[in-house]
C-alpha cells in the first residue's frame, strides 16, 4: 500500500521558492500599503522568472525531475512537490508571461504620483502575484488537495481582476465566473473525496499505484473532470469566460487567457495519464476529442461574429482551448511507447504553450489599441496602424500562430494534432483542426484588414503609447512565432520525469 | 435501535436543507442554512470528528450564517425570487441531480474493506511533533501548505472584498455594522461576552495542540467577539489603510512562513520542525494564526469601504 | 445493517443532491450561495465519513480528511464572502440577475 | 455516593426535558410572538439549568463542571440577550405572526 | 565557383528589404529597390545548378536546391518579377500606401521565388504560404469595393489552398520517420503507401486550386483584375506557377499513374474550354486575361495529367516549359494593357502589333515561341482524342486572345492618352523580348528534337489551323457580339454568394444557441451531464 518514497532531491528548495517567492511580495504589497505599489512587484517578478529558469536548468541538466518532500513527510500523509519537464516548461512560460505583462501593466495600474496607496494598482499586482504562486502550486504540487487549495487560490485572484474597473457588466461577468467556478470546484472535491475514500492518499504517484477499474474511481474521475472543464470554459461550459475575459482590464485578460484556463486543463492532464487506470478509456477520449471540436468551430464562428475585439479573442481562447482536448484520442491510438513521446500529446502541450503566448501578446496588443483609439469597436479600427504600428503587426504575429500559419509555435503544434490524426485515422479531428483555422484566420484578418484601412478624416488618437510597452507585446508575439522553429518530433525534454516516476 | 438518534439527526438534516433551498423568502432560507449547519456540527461529532464540528459551528453555521444574514438585509425585499423555470427544466435537473445522488450513495453504501486510512501513519509520527490533537499536526505539520495556502487564500479573499471598493472610498472604513435600532440588551451582550469570549478563544487555540479546538476555531471565537462589538456600536469598523490593521491581517502567514523558513536552519527543510521546538513554534504559529484569521473573518463580514478615508 | 457511518454518507448525498438542484434551478444569486454551501458541506461529510471509516491506531478517526475539512470550510467561507460583497455590488449598481443583457453598441468604452 | 449522583442526575435531566417539552409546545400553540418568546424562555432557562444541574454530579473532575457552569452561565446570557432582541423588534412591528 | 550563396540570397535579399523598412528613410524609397530584389534569383538561375545546400541543420533541415525545372521557373520569374518591380517603381510612385505595396509585395515575392528552390516539405509550404497570403496585400490593395469583395474570395480559398496542402503534406510525410523530408524522398514512398489516393487527391486540390482548375478558379478572375498593374502581372503569371511547380513536385510523375493522369488531365482541358467560354464573354481586358491564364493552367494541368497516366519521362520539364512561357507573355499582355491605358491611343498602333505577336504566341502561331512549347508538350498526348482536344484548346487560346485585342483596343478608345514613360515602356519590352526569344534558347536543350523540326512543314500546319480555326470563331462571335451572354466575372462564385443569407442564418442561429446554452440553468445542466456521461463512460466502456 505505500508506494516507493518520493526521494528529494537536490536544488529542490527551489520548488518551494517558486511558490513562496510570489507570497511574500503579495503580502508585502499588502502590508506595506506603499505609494508605489507595483515596484516590489517589479522586484518579485525578475527573480521569479530567475528561479523558473534555474529549475528549468537543473533538470535539464540532470535529466531528471526535481522534488521536494515538504516538511520530509512523506506522502501520503504529506505532500511532495515535483518538477518534471512538462510543469517546468509552463513555470517558464508562466514566468515570462507574467514578466511581460507586468512591464506593459506598468501603464495602466502605476500609482498615481499625488496619491497615497490606490485601489486598482494594489488590487492588481497582489492579485497577479496571487495568481503566479497559484499557478507555480498547480504545476508542482503532486498532491490532489493540494491542487484543489491551488485552484482556489487561482479561482480568488483571478475573480477580482474581471470586474477590476467595477461596471455592472463586469461585476455581473466576475459574479458568473466565480460562480461557476465554484461548482467545478465542488465536483472536483467530491471525486478528491470519493478517491481518498477508495484509497486513502491523494498523492499522485500513489493513487497511479492503486488506481483500480471501479466504481468509485469512474465517479470520481467522471466528476473531477467535468468539474475542471468548467473550470477551464470548455465548450459548452464556457458561458463565464466571453465576458468575463473580454470585461477585465487587457494586462489582466492576457494572464487570464493565457494561463489561468489552462491551469485546470494541466490537472485534467495529470488525472488522465497519472492517475486514471491505464490503458486509458476510449470512449472518455472520444468524448473529451468531440467536446475539443465542438469547442474549435463553434466558438471560431462566434469570434468571427463579435463586434467587440476583446470578446473576438475572448471566443478565440475558448476555440482555442479546444485543441487541447484533441490529444486524449490521439495520444491513445498512437503506437509510441509512452504517451510523452507521441506526437500527439507534444503536439497538445507545444499548443498550450504557443498559445498562451500568442494569446497574451493578443490581448495585450488588443488593450493599447483599444487605450490609443478608446474604443475596441472591430468596424471603427480603421487608423490603428498608423497610430499604433507595432502593436497592430504584434496582433498580426499572434493571429499567425492562432491560425496556425507557418512559420509560428501554432502551425508546428498544429501540424503535430495533425500528423498524429493522421496516423491515427482520426479524420473528424483533422477536419476539425484544418477548418479551425481556417476559422481562425478569418478572424484575424477581418480585424488586420480594419486596422490596416486608412484612418478616416476625423479621426483623432486618444492616447499616446510608449514604445516599451508596444516592443513588449511585440517580443511575446515574436516569442510565439519562434516556437515555430522547434522541430516536429517529440521532445525529450517535455518527457522529463515522466519515466520512472516514485 | 441505536441507529436511531442518528437517524433522526440526518431527517433533520435533510428536511432543514431541502427548506432551505425551497423556501419562498430569502432570509427563511437563510435560516435554514444556518439550521442545516448547527445540525451538520453535531453530525460531525457523531463521526466523531469534533475539530470540524467545532469549525462547521463557527464558521459554516456561524460565521457564513452572520455574511448572508446581512446580506439579506442589504438586498431588500425579494423581487428576482419568484422568477420560475419551465416544468421539464426542474425535472431533468432532478433526474439528474439524483443520479449524482445515487451514484454517490452506491459508492457509500459499499465501500472498499478494509477501509484504506492514515490513521495509522499519523500516528506513527505524532511523537516527532509532540502534540496531542493529530487534526492539528496534520493541519500545522504533515500538511502544512495547504494551511499555509489557505491564509493566502484568506488573504486573497480580503483583497478581492475590498478590490470590490468605489475607488474614491479607498482606504476608508467598511460601513458600520450597527442594527437597524440601537438597542439595550446587544450592548449590554456586547460589553459583558467579550471579555469571556476572548478567554474562550484563547482556551481554544491553546487547547487545540493536544484535545479538539485549533487556530480557526479559535480564530472565529475572537472574530464574534469582535463583530458583536462593531454591531453594538461600541466600535466602528476600521480603516482599510490603517498599517495596524494590515500588519495583524499578515502576522499569522508571516510568521508561519518564517517558522518554514527557519525549517531550513533548525530542521530538515521548509516546514520541517525540530522535534524539541515543535510544540512552542507550532503554537507560535497557531496564536499568530488565529490573530490574523480574527481580523480578516471580522473584515470579510464588514465588506468592502464604505466611507471616504478621514 | 447499515452503519451510523453510513448513514451519514447517505446524508451527504442527499445534501449534494439538494444543493445541485438549487444551484442549477434558483435565478437569484444569493440563493445560488446558499445551494453552494449546502453542496459542500454535503462534499464535506463525504471526507467525514472516509475519516470515520478509517478509524485505526488509538485514533477515532483519520484525521488527514478531517484536517482537509477544516481547510476547505474555510476556502468555502471565503468565497461566500467574496460571492456576497460581489453581489451586494452588483445590486448597488443597478443589476440583479446572471443573465446577461445584450450589450449596448453604442457603448464607448472598451468592453 | 454513585447511585446517589446517578438518581439526582436522573431526575434533574428528566424535569429538564420536562420543561423543554413544555417551552416547545408553547412556542408551537401560543397566539403571537412575544408570548411565544415567554414560553420558550421560561421552559428553556429551567430546563437547561436543570439538565446541567443534573449532568453536574458525573463531571469526571473540578474544571468539567466548571466548564458545565460556564456553558449553563453563557446560554443565559445568550438566550436573555436573544430573546430581548428579538421581543424588542417584534414590539416596533416586526412580523407578529 | 561555388555559386550556392546566391540561393540563401534569392530569400534573404527580399526578406532583408522589409527588414530594413523598419528605418522609415528605407522604407520612404523602398519603392525605388523593388527592381533589384530578384537579381539573386535570376543570377542564380543562370549560373547555380544542382547544389544542395542545407541552411538548418537536423532535425530542422531547411535545404535549399536548384534543379533544372526550378532554374527554368526561377530564371523565368526572377526577370518577369524584376521587370514588373520597375514598372511599379514608376507606376507607383506618390501613391498612398505604396510603401506598404512594396513591403506585400517583397513578401510575395520571396515566397513566389522560393517554391522554386525549396527541397523540403516544411520550407515547401512556409514559402508557398507566404506567396499566397502576402499577396493577398496586392489584390487587397487599392481598398475599393470590387477588390475588397475580390480579397475577401481569394484570401477564403488562399486558405482553403493551405488546409488542403497541409492535410495532403501530412499524409505524405505520415510514413516518414524524422519530422521534415525532403520532397523526393517523401514523394517516392508515396506510390504505393496506405494513404496515397487520399493524399494524391488532396495534392491536386490544393496545388490545382492554386492554378485555378475549374471550379476551384473563381478567385481568379475576381483577383488578378483588381491589383495595380504590375502586381496584376506578377499574380497572373507568376503566383499561379506555384500551384504548377507545386503538381510537378508532388505528383509522382515517375510512376505511371493511369488513374489519376486520366483525372488530371480531363480536369485540366475542361478548364482549358472553360476558361475559354467564359472569358469572352468578358469585357475588361484584364479580365480576358486572367480567364486566359485559367484556360493556359488547364493546359498545363492536362499536361501533367497526361505525363502522369503514362509515367513518361521529362514530363516535369516540359510543363515547366510550358508554364515558363506562360509566364513570361502572360506578365508581358499585362504590362502591355497597363501602357496601353496610360497612353490611350497615342501609341497604339505601335503596341498592339507585339502585343498580338505575344497574344496569338500563346495560341501556338507558327514560329513564335508558342509554337515551340506546344511542340514540345504534344507528344505526350498522344494520338487519340486527347491530343485532338490539346489542339483544338489552341484554337480556343486564339479565340479568347481575338477577343482580347479587340477589348484592348477598346480600353485604348476609352483611356486618356498620356505621354509613355520610357521605364515602363521598357520594362514591357523587356518581358516582352524574353519571351519571345527564351524558349527558342531553351528548346534544344530541354527537348530531343532539334529546332528545325519545329518549322518542318508538317508541324507549321499543325500549329497554324487551330489559329485560323480560333480567329473564324472570333470574326462570328463580332458579328454575334450584341447576343453573347455578359457572365459576372468570376462565374460560379456569384452563385456561391447567393448562399450568403444562409450563411449569415447558420450565424444567426449559432449566436442563438450560443445564447442559450450560456444561460446558467442550461450551463449548469449540460455541466451534470458531461460528469454523469465521462463516469458512465469510465465505468462500462473499457
Amino acid at each position: 500500500m505505500t508506494p516507493a518514497a518520493y526521494t528529494a532531491t537536490e536544488g529542490g528548495a527551489l520548488l518551494v521558492v517558486a511558490i513562496v517567492l510570489p507570497v511574500i511580495g503579495m503580502l508585502a504589497i499588502f502590508a506595506l500599503g506603499l505609494r508605489r505599489a507595483e515596484r516590489i512587484a517589479y522586484l518579485v517578478l525578475p527573480v521569479g522568472l530567475l528561479v523558473a529558469l534555474a529549475i528549468a536548468a537543473d533538470v535539464a541538466r540532470s535529466g531528471a525531475a526535481v522534488t521536494y518532500v515538504l516538511g520530509g513527510w512523506q506522502p501520503p500523509l504529506g505532500i511532495a512537490l515535483r518538477a518534471d519537464g512538462l510543469s517546468v516548461t509552463l513555470m517558464v512560460l508562466t514566468a515570462v508571461v507574467l514578466c511581460a505583462v507586468g512591464l506593459v501593466a506598468r501603464g495602466s495600474f502605476s500609482t498615481p504620483p499625488d496619491k497615497a496607496e490606490a485601489r486598482s494598482p494594489m488590487v492588481f499586482w497582489t492579485l497577479i502575484l496571487g495568481l503566479w504562486c497559484a499557478l507555480n502550486t498547480v504545476f508542482l504540487s503532486q498532491d490532489l488537495f493540494n491542487l484543489f487549495v491551488a485552484l482556489e487560490l487561482l479561482t480568488f485572484s483571478a475573480v477580482p481582476l474581471v470586474c477590476l474597473d467595477g461596471r455592472r457588466e463586469t461585476l455581473q461577468a466576475a459574479l458568473r465566473y466565480l460562480l461557476f467556478a465554484l461548482i467545478g470546484s465542488v465536483l472536483y472535491l467530491m471525486g478528491a473525496a470519493l478517491l481518498y475514500g477508495a484509497y486513502g492518499t491523494l498523492d499522485l504517484a500513489g493513487l497511479r499505484l492503486l488506481a483500480r477499474n471501479d466504481l468509485a474511481t469512474s465517479v470520481a474521475l467522471g466528476l473531477m473532470i467535468a468539474g475542471l472543464m468548467a473550470k477551464a470554459a470548455l465548450f459548452p461550459l464556457h458561458l463565464w469566460l466571453p465576458p468575463a475575459h473580454a470585461g477585465a482590464p487587457a494586462a489582466a485578460s492576457a494572464v487570464l487567457s493565457a494561463l489561468v484556463v489552462k491551469a485546470p486543463f494541466f490537472i485534467i492532464l495529470r488525472l488522465w495519464f497519472d492517475v486514471a487506470p491505464q490503458p486509458a478509456n476510449a470512449m472518455a477520449a472520444q468524448m473529451l476529442a468531440w467536446l475539443g471540436i465542438a469547442s474549435i468551430l463553434f466558438c471560431s464562428v462566434m469570434a468571427l461574429r463579435q463586434a467587440r475585439l476583446k470578446l473576438m479573442i475572448a471566443y478565440s481562447t475558448v476555440a482555442q482551448l479546444g485543441y487541447l482536448f484533441l490529444m486524449f484520442p490521439l495520444v491513445m491510438a498512437s503506437d509510441a511507447p509512452t504517451a510523452w513521446e507521441s506526437v500527439g500529446w507534444t503536439g497538445g502541450v507545444l499548443q498550450l504553450v504557443s498559445h498562451a503566448l500568442a494569446k497574451a501578446s493578443m490581448f495585450l496588443a488588443a488593450g493599447l489599441i483599444a487605450e490609443a483609439l478608446g474604443h475596441d469597436r472591430i468596424e471603427n479600427l480603421d487608423g490603428a496602424m498608423s497610430v499604433v504600428p507595432i502593436s497592430v503587426a504584434a496582433f498580426g504575429l499572434a493571429g499567425l500562430s492562432l491560425m496556425g500559419l507557418p512559420p509560428s509555435g501554432g502551425f508546428v503544434a498544429k501540424l503535430m494534432l495533425l500528423t498524429a490524426a493522421t496516423e491515427t485515422a482520426n479524420w473528424w479531428i483533422a477536419a476539425a483542426i484544418l477548418l479551425g483555422g481556417i476559422l481562425a484566420a478569418s478572424y484575424v484578418f477581418r480585424v488586420l484588414n480594419r486596422a490596416m484601412a486608412a484612418p478616416a478624416s476625423d479621426f483623432a488618437c486618444k492616447a499616446s503609447i510608449p514604445l516599451y510597452r508596444e516592443l513588449t507585446v511585440l517580443g511575446l508575439a515574436i516569442c510565439a512565432v519562434v516556437l515555430g522553429f522547434v522541430p516536429l518530433q517529440p521532445f525529450a525534454f517535455l518527457g522529463i520525469g515522466r519515466v520512472g516516476l516514485p | 435501535m441505536s441507529l436511531l438518534p442518528d437517524f433522526a439527526l440526518m431527517l433533520l438534516i435533510l428536511i432543514a436543507a431541502v427548506w432551505t433551498v425551497s423556501a419562498r423568502d430569502r432570509r427563511d432560507s437563510v435560516i435554514g442554512f444556518i439550521v442545516v449547519g448547527l445540525l451538520l456540527s453535531l453530525a460531525w461529532i457523531r463521526l466523531n470528528s469534533v475539530d470540524v464540528a467545532l469549525t462547521e459551528a463557527a464558521v459554516g453555521g456561524g460565521a457564513t450564517g452572520l455574511l448572508l444574514l446581512r446580506a439579506c438585509a442589504r438586498l431588500g425585499p425579494n423581487e428576482t425570487e419568484g422568477v420560475s423555470l419551465k416544468v421539464s427544466l426542474r425535472i431533468l435537473t432532478g433526474v439528474l441531480c439524483t443520479v449524482v445522488a445515487v451514484a454517490l450513495a452506491t459508492i457509500v453504501l459499499y465501500p472498499i474493506e478494509p477501509a484504506p486510512t492514515l490513521a495509522p501513519t499519523a500516528a506513527a509520527h505524532m511523537g516527532e511533533i509532540g502534540l496531542g490533537n493529530p487534526v492539528t499536526v496534520v493541519l500545522l505539520a504533515y500538511r502544512a501548505i495547504d494551511t499555509l495556502l489557505e491564509k493566502v487564500v484568506l488573504v486573497l479573499a480580503l483583497i478581492g472584498v475590498w478590490a470590490l471598493t468605489p475607488d474614491p472610498l479607498w482606504g476608508g472604513a467598511p460601513g458600520s455594522l450597527r442594527a437597524q435600532h440601537s438597542s439595550g440588551p446587544l450592548t449590554f451582550l456586547a460589553q459583558v461576552l467579550p471579555p469571556v469570549g476572548i478567554v474562550i478563544g484563547v482556551y481554544l487555540i491553546w487547547n487545540g495542540a493536544d484535545r479538539p479546538g485549533g487556530t480557526f476555531q479559535g480564530g472565529t471565537v475572537l472574530a464574534a467577539m469582535w463583530l458583536l462589538v462593531m454591531m453594538a456600536d461600541l466600535r466602528e469598523p476600521p480603516e482599510i489603510r490603517l498599517h495596524t490593521l494590515r500588519r495583524l491581517v499578515v502576522l499569522g502567514p508571516v510568521v508561519f512562513l518564517v517558522a518554514g523558513f527557519a525549517g531550513f536552519w533548525i530542521a530538515n527543510g521548509f516546514l520541517s520542525y525540530p522535534p524539541d521546538l515543535a510544540k512552542p513554534i507550532i503554537v507560535l504559529v497557531e496564536a499568530a494564526l488565529a490573530l490574523s484569521i480574527a481580523v480578516i473573518l471580522g473584515m470579510l463580514v464588514a465588506g468592502p469601504a464604505a466611507r471616504a478615508p478621514r | 445493517m447499515i452503519g451510523s457511518t453510513t448513514l451519514y454518507g447517505l446524508c451527504a448525498t442527499g445534501l449534494v443532491a439538494i444543493g445541485l438542484y438549487g444551484l442549477v434551478l434558483h435565478p437569484s444569486p444569493l440563493r445560488k450561495v446558499i445551494a453552494f454551501n449546502l453542496l459542500g458541506s454535503g462534499t464535506f461529510i463525504l471526507f467525514g465519513v472516509a475519516a470515520q471509516r478509517g478509524a485505526a491506531a488509538g485514533l477515532l478517526a483519520d484525521p488527514v480528511p478531517q484536517a482537509m475539512v477544516i481547510t476547505g470550510i474555510v476556502v468555502a467561507f471565503a468565497a461566500t464572502a467574496v460571492a456576497v460583497a460581489l453581489l451586494l455590488r452588483l445590486v448597488e449598481s443597478g443589476g440583479s440577475t446572471l443573465e446577461p443583457s445584450a450589450p449596448d453598441p453604442q457603448d464607448d468604452r472598451p468592453s | 455516593m454513585s447511585l446517589m449522583a446517578d438518581t439526582l442526575t436522573i431526575a434533574a435531566v428528566s424535569a429538564g426535558l420536562f420543561f423543554f417539552l413544555a417551552g416547545t409546545v408553547g412556542l408551537l400553540r401560543f397566539p403571537d410572538t412575544l408570548t411565544r418568546l415567554h414560553a420558550l424562555t421560561k421552559a428553556d432557562n429551567l430546563g437547561f439549568g436543570l439538565i446541567v444541574l443534573g449532568l453536574l454530579p458525573q463531571s469526571p473532575d473540578v474544571a468539567s463542571g466548571l466548564k458545565l457552569v460556564v456553558v449553563w452561565l453563557l446560554v443565559q446570557l445568550a438566550g436573555a440577550s436573544a430573546s430581548q432582541l428579538i421581543a424588542q423588534f417584534a414590539s416596533k412591528g416586526g412580523p407578529s405572526a | 565557383m561555388d555559386w550556392s550563396f546566391l540561393l540563401v540570397a534569392t530569400l534573404a535579399l527580399p526578406l532583408a528589404m522589409v527588414v530594413a523598412c523598419v528605418h522609415h528613410l528605407f522604407f520612404a524609397r523602398v519603392l525605388s529597390w523593388l527592381p533589384l530584389a530578384p537579381v539573386p534569383g535570376l543570377l542564380a538561375a543562370l549560373f547555380e545548378r544542382g547544389d544542395s545546400i542545407v541552411i538548418a541543420p537536423a532535425p530542422l533541415r531547411l535545404t535549399l536546391a536548384l534543379d533544372d525545372v526550378g532554374a527554368m521557373l526561377l530564371g523565368g520569374a526572377s526577370l518577369l518579377w524584376g521587370a514588373a518591380g520597375l514598372y511599379a517603381s514608376v507606376s507607383m510612385r506618390g501613391k498612398p500606401g505604396s510603401g506598404r505595396f512594396a513591403i506585400w509585395w517583397l513578401l510575395t515575392l520571396t515566397g513566389s521565388l522560393g517554391v522554386f528552390i525549396v527541397a523540403d516539405m516544411t520550407s515547401f509550404y512556409l514559402v508557398f504560404s507566404l506567396a499566397s497570403l502576402a499577396a493577398y496585400g496586392l489584390v487587397a490593395f487599392e481598398n475599393t469595393a470590387r477588390s475588397r469583395r475580390a480579397s475577401r474570395v481569394y484570401m477564403a480559398l488562399a486558405l482553403l489552398g493551405e488546409a488542403l496542402i497541409l492535410f495532403g503534406f501530412v499524409m505524405l510525410v505520415s510514413a516518414m520517420p524524422g519530422g521534415n523530408p525532403l520532397i523526393r524522398d517523401a514523394v517516392a514512398m508515396l506510390p504505393g503507401s496506405p494513404l496515397e489516393s487520399p493524399a494524391v487527391l488532396l495534392l491536386i486540390l490544393g496545388f490545382g486550386l492554386k492554378t485555378g482548375l475549374v471550379p476551384l478558379h473563381v478567385w481568379m478572375p475576381l483577383a488578378h483584375p483588381v491589383a495595380p498593374i504590375p502586381a496584376s502581372a506578377v499574380l497572373s503569371g507568376i503566383i499561379v506557377k506555384a500551384g504548377v511547380i507545386g503538381l510537378i513536385r508532388f505528383l509522382p510523375l515517375e510512376v505511371p499513374s493511369p488513374d489519376w493522369g486520366m483525372a488530371l488531365m480531363v480536369l485540366g482541358l475542361l478548364t482549358a474550354f472553360y476558361g475559354v467560354i467564359v472569358g469572352v464573354t468578358q469585357q475588361h481586358p484584364k479580365t480576358v486575361l486572367a480567364y486566359s491564364t485559367v484556360s493556359q493552367m488547364g493546359v498545363v494541368a492536362a499536361v501533367l495529367g497526361a505525363g502522369l497516366s503514362t509515367g513518361a519521362p521529362g514530363t516535369a520539364t516540359l510543363a515547366a516549359f510550358y508554364a515558363l512561357h506562360h509566364l513570361l507573355v502572360k506578365g508581358a499582355l499585362f504590362l502591355g494593357v497597363g501602357i496601353v491605358g496610360a497612353t490611350g491611343t497615342r501609341y497604339v498602333s505601335r503596341v498592339i502589333i507585339p502585343m498580338a505577336l505575344l497574344a496569338f504566341s500563346l495560341a501556338g502561331l507558327p514560329l513564335t515561341s508558342g509554337a515551340l512549347a506546344k511542340f514540345a508538350t504534344k507528344p505526350l498526348f498522344g494520338d487519340g482524342l486527347a491530343a485532338f482536344m490539346a489542339t483544338l484548346s489552341a484554337a480556343g487560346s486564339a479565340l479568347l486572345m481575338a477577343h482580347f485585342l479587340g477589348r484592348l483596343r477598346t480600353l485604348a478608345d476609352e483611356s486618356t492618352g498620356d505621354v509613355a514613360n520610357a521605364s515602363l515602356v521598357f520594362a514591357w519590352a523587356l518581358v516582352a523580348a524574353a519571351s519571345l526569344i527564351l524558349p527558342w534558347v531553351l528548346f534544344p536543350e530541354i527537348t530531343t528534337y532539334a529546332l528545325s523540326e519545329t518549322v518542318s512543314m508538317k508541324a507549321l500546319w499543325v500549329a497554324s489551323w487551330p489559329v485560323a480555326i480560333g480567329l473564324l470563331l472570333a470574326l462570328f462571335l463580332k458579328r454575334i457580339d450584341a447576343s453573347v451572354p455578359r457572365i459576372p466575372e468570376g462565374d460560379v462564385i456569384v452563385l456561391l454568394e447567393r448562399l450568403q443569407p444562409l450563411a449569415a442564418r447558420c450565424g444567426t442561429a449559432i449566436e442563438r444557441t450560443d445564447l442559450v446554452l450560456r444561460r446558467w440553468p442550461v450551463a449548469s445542466i449540460v455541466l451534470l451531464m458531461l460528469a454523469i456521461a465521462f463516469g458512465t463512460a469510465l465505468q462500462f466502456s473499457r
